[in-house]
């Protein structure tokens, strides 16, 4: 009548995998669809905090690996502005810690400047100063002071400086957004702890007989509650892995297929890249898996305390 | 070995099922235990295995008080005690065989020290061909009967038995008394609950308890 | 009422439990059945209750083919039948008055209706005071009271009963039998399954159905 | 021995609420608990990105209602050019559609120049346009090639101009965010529909040994499936408005503590402000209740179909 297979084709007289609780029932089966999905979620969530982060890591670093050195025209002539500017780009390309240097042209002057002095004929007439790009190396970045001083000295009328201004402001948000992917996460880290407790002990209580009847036969406390550990770390560990390992393959194929470039960069980053980026992730998906595997396996083995206790204590 | 003095039980609020329960079974001694439907008899056993604790009065069982007994020391008092439920309690998820080697199993011993004593009693009780079935798929009889051998497998030096016969023809009624009868033999101290008077008339050495009113009577009997 | 041609049932792989069974039942008839343990009269009765469909063979019941009975029949056909199991299968959530109304329930009655008939059913079975406890504080005796009146409470056209006395005194089991023989007087087509030979002296127009061996046979009783 | 309390104590002899399901069992709390977390997960992301679309928008609006007037010195003394600015002042503050109109100090016109023109003493020699500051009604904002056309014409060397640039950018990385924000729903709302989903068809499952009892006393199938969405549209509903409820009031906080300012009215805006933003964030909120109720009412119906149908078959 139940709906279990006929018991017959099993070989051996011998406990199976030697574990006396029900290998797999309905609310097993629900625990360990909570672990997976929500251990998926919070590696996603992990995942795409440190994809924040590293983006907004990458374009500071971008505005931070960025100087200009300004030439004033003072009263020069045209030509002699331009052997100024000659010599201040002779200067930079010495220095170390410098990667590329580029004039900017009239034109690139002129649309810098337009927010401020307009579109009016009049641009071509005043005396602007000419700007050069600086991109420092992003490992060994020169000493942008220094080369201020330097630059003072050598030549006449120019000067360099950072886009200090930008940094701070760019700093702000990205610890804004960094404190606002650590709310996210713990918000579904408190979700999923919740949840997979309760699973846990649900599951737990639904072999309630199965520990009464162990415990009538004369199994000790620690032998019931080993065997509970057995069941749900296996079970635990094995979904909450499973969860990662998607949230994982769903990063990977970003990796390779995402349309935009900087999440294509940014996933392969997080996940096979810059060696510290990647053990990062991984230790923060270790830790989920470990943490959800913890509270569920707390979770049951306070369920079967509990029930072990109140067991038989009045009708 | 078994002695209760005053015992009385009640579950929550409601009226008193066992009052004033005082008796004394010997080491080696064989009780049948009778009575109306209602009357007590599982509420009788459930004190003796430890599954229950008396609203008042005291509980001995070898030599100790089971009222005062630490929880810890539960397991070894249960590995002397065996016990057939009036309703099995088998694990749907273990085969007829693990289930009748549960107690073994859980003592820490061995599937290979025990299997042949398992399916030899197996085979005993007519269940050598369902070793390998689960108890969803057994009939009423069959269930009775691995419930009966898991309680004997452990040698058990009390073997407490709630309506042991009441799903099995007459024929094998018998054949499952003698083998308590023979367990009762070699020492252990047998208490069957049953309404099988039949039963009753095939162990005229036994002495019988009748659980009437909440209150018990006790026939002399005599140990074999 | 009940014919039977040539019914056969395995369960999976196995054995075949129930070989070439053929018989017939009249309306308002009187059986037991009986047999050794694992023989095969619980497959015989879920054969009868639509519970399991034979392997091979015709089973006709009120006039109707019930291997071909599309399952939207199955409610009508049931609301015909009431059934005692042997595991009693009392739903723990309910009452024991709600278990037992349950098929008035399910038919769509109202519990104004029908209380005061299901109380004194619960009366006659000795549940009177068990109304509102819980199956799983209930005596096994009282469980199987539950199940029985439970079977019996819709005036069924036929009434299965598997070991419906397993659990409760001789008096109580004579008692309960005078409740089937009263339903069968009334003309419900009673079908026992039992080990209990008193029970089968009690009534002694039943015919007496055995199964052995897979085999059925059938003494020739007389109707009442 | 089992732990259910003694059954005594039950007033009358009637179907508690009718309902001939078991109230609450642990696969049932299991699936209600469920249905709470993914809802209130669900109602929490959505709200999220309602706030951060908002902040876009705000930031976007902000942006689009600036605009600056500039007014070339040319070759005027200091105090025409100071006469041509209140002119252009006086013609701003007659524009209908023109919230404020602020003419920028010397020092702020040279702190926006500086990136560009160096921290030179010269930048006070240097003939720098003055810049005015307007900003727009948001709700009927001035149309500013009209206004530019009317400057021009009525002003020397004056001209208006819209931050026409920075709208665009911002556009672009608003469409990102949203969709960012849909991606994430849509994950939460798939692990959701999953979890739920599959919570409800094991607590069903656990119900099998009732819903067979059921049929074997004469239930008809059309009855067994009315218990049980019965049952499961209550429990499910009243779950997923548990989480829908604190998400709300989570939100609600923000609203009253949020340190930030921003958070705090775009979580007021979203919650009792704008009537628009509020009934999108209700409906949403509403739609989330009714599809996970939905869900779970339809696993639930399926599963109890096949229960009934697989049911004696066979063995
Ligand atoms: N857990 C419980 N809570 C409340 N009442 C209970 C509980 N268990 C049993 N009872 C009541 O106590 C009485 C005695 O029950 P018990 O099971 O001991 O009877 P019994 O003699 O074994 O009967 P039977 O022969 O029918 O098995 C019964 O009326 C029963 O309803
Ligand atoms: N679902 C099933 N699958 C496989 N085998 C089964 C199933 N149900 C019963 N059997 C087997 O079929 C045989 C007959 O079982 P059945 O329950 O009909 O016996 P019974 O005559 O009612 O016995 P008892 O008097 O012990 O209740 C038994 O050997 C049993 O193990
Ligand atoms: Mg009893
Ligand atoms: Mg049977």
């Amino acid at each position: 009548m139940s709906a279990r297979p006929s018991g017959w084709g099993r070989a051996g007289p011998v406990f199976a995998g030697r574990n006396i609780l029900p290998r797999a029932h309905a609310p097993l089966r629900t625990f360990m669809v909570a672990m997976t999905v929500m251990c998926f979620l919070a590696a996603m969530a992990a995942g795409g905090m440190f994809m924040t982060w590293q983006a907004i890591d990458t374009w500071k670093a971008g505005v931070v690996s960025e100087a200009t050195a300004q030439i004033l025209p003072l009263d020069d002539s045209p030509e002699d502005v331009k052997k100024r500017v000659d010599e201040v780009v002779r200067l930079l390309r010495g220095t170390e810690g410098i990667r590329s240097v580029r004039v900017l042209s009239m034109k690139e002057n002129r649309d810098l400047l337009k927010p401020w002095l307009g579109q009016f004929g009049l641009l071509d007439d005043l005396p602007v100063p000419r700007l050069v790009a600086i991109t420092l190396d992003r490992k060994n970045p020169a000493n942008i002071e220094a080369l201020d001083g330097l630059i003072r000295v050598k030549v006449r009328g120019a000067r360099v400086d950072a886009h200090g201004h930008w940094v701070l402001q760019l700093s702000d948000m990205a610890r804004t957004a960094g404190w606002l992917g650590v709310a996210i996460l713990a918000g579904i880290a408190l979700a999923a702890a919740i949840l997979v407790a309760w699973a846990a002990r649900a599951a737990l209580e639904s072999n309630r007989e199965t520990i009464e009847v162990l415990h009538l036969v004369g199994a000790r406390d620690r032998f019931i509650a080993r065997q509970v550990e057995k069941r749900f770390l296996r079970a635990g560990f094995l979904s909450a892995l499973a969860g990662v390992v998607v949230a994982f393959l769903i990063f990977a194929l970003l990796a390779f297929i995402a349309p935009s470039e900087g999440i294509r960069e940014g996933a392969w980053n997080m996940l096979f890249g810059d060696r510290q980026l990647a053990l990062r992730t991984y230790v923060t998906w270790a830790v989920i898996v470990i943490a959800a595997t913890t509270i569920s396996l707390a979770s049951a083995r306070t369920a079967v305390i509990r029930i072990l206790q109140n067991m038989f204590r009045q009708g | 070995m078994i002695r209760f003095e005053n015992v009385g039980v009640r579950y929550g609020n409601g009226p008193e099922i066992l009052r004033d329960i005082s008796f004394e079974l010997e080491e080696g001694g064989f009780a049948f235990l009778t009575g109306p439907s209602g009357a007590g008899k599982t509420t009788l056993l459930r004190l003796m295995y430890l599954g229950l604790r008396p609203t008042r009065g005291l509980i001995h069982m070898f030599g100790e008080d089971i009222a005062t007994l630490p929880r810890r020391r539960f397991p070894d008092m249960r590995r002397r005690i065996g016990v057939v439920f009036q309703d099995f309690r088998l694990l749907d998820h273990l085969t007829t065989f693990e289930n009748v080697a549960l107690p073994l199993f859980v003592d820490g011993k061995r599937p290979s020290e025990y299997a042949d004593d398992v399916m030899e009693l197996l085979s005993w009780v007519g269940l050598g061909d369902h070793a390998n079935a689960y108890p969803p798929v057994l009939s009423g009889g069959e269930k009775q009967r691995a419930a009966i051998a898991r309680a004997i497998v452990g040698k058990p030096r009390v073997l407490l038995a709630d309506e042991p016969t009441g799903n099995v023809d007459p024929a094998l009624a018998r054949r499952l008394l003698r083998l308590f009868v023979e367990l009762n033999r070699l020492g252990t101290t047998v208490v069957i609950a049953t309404h099988d008077h039949q039963l009753l008339n095939a162990a005229p050495q036994a002495r019988i308890m009748t659980i009437r009113d909440g209150r018990l009577t006790m026939t002399a009997g005599g140990t074999p």
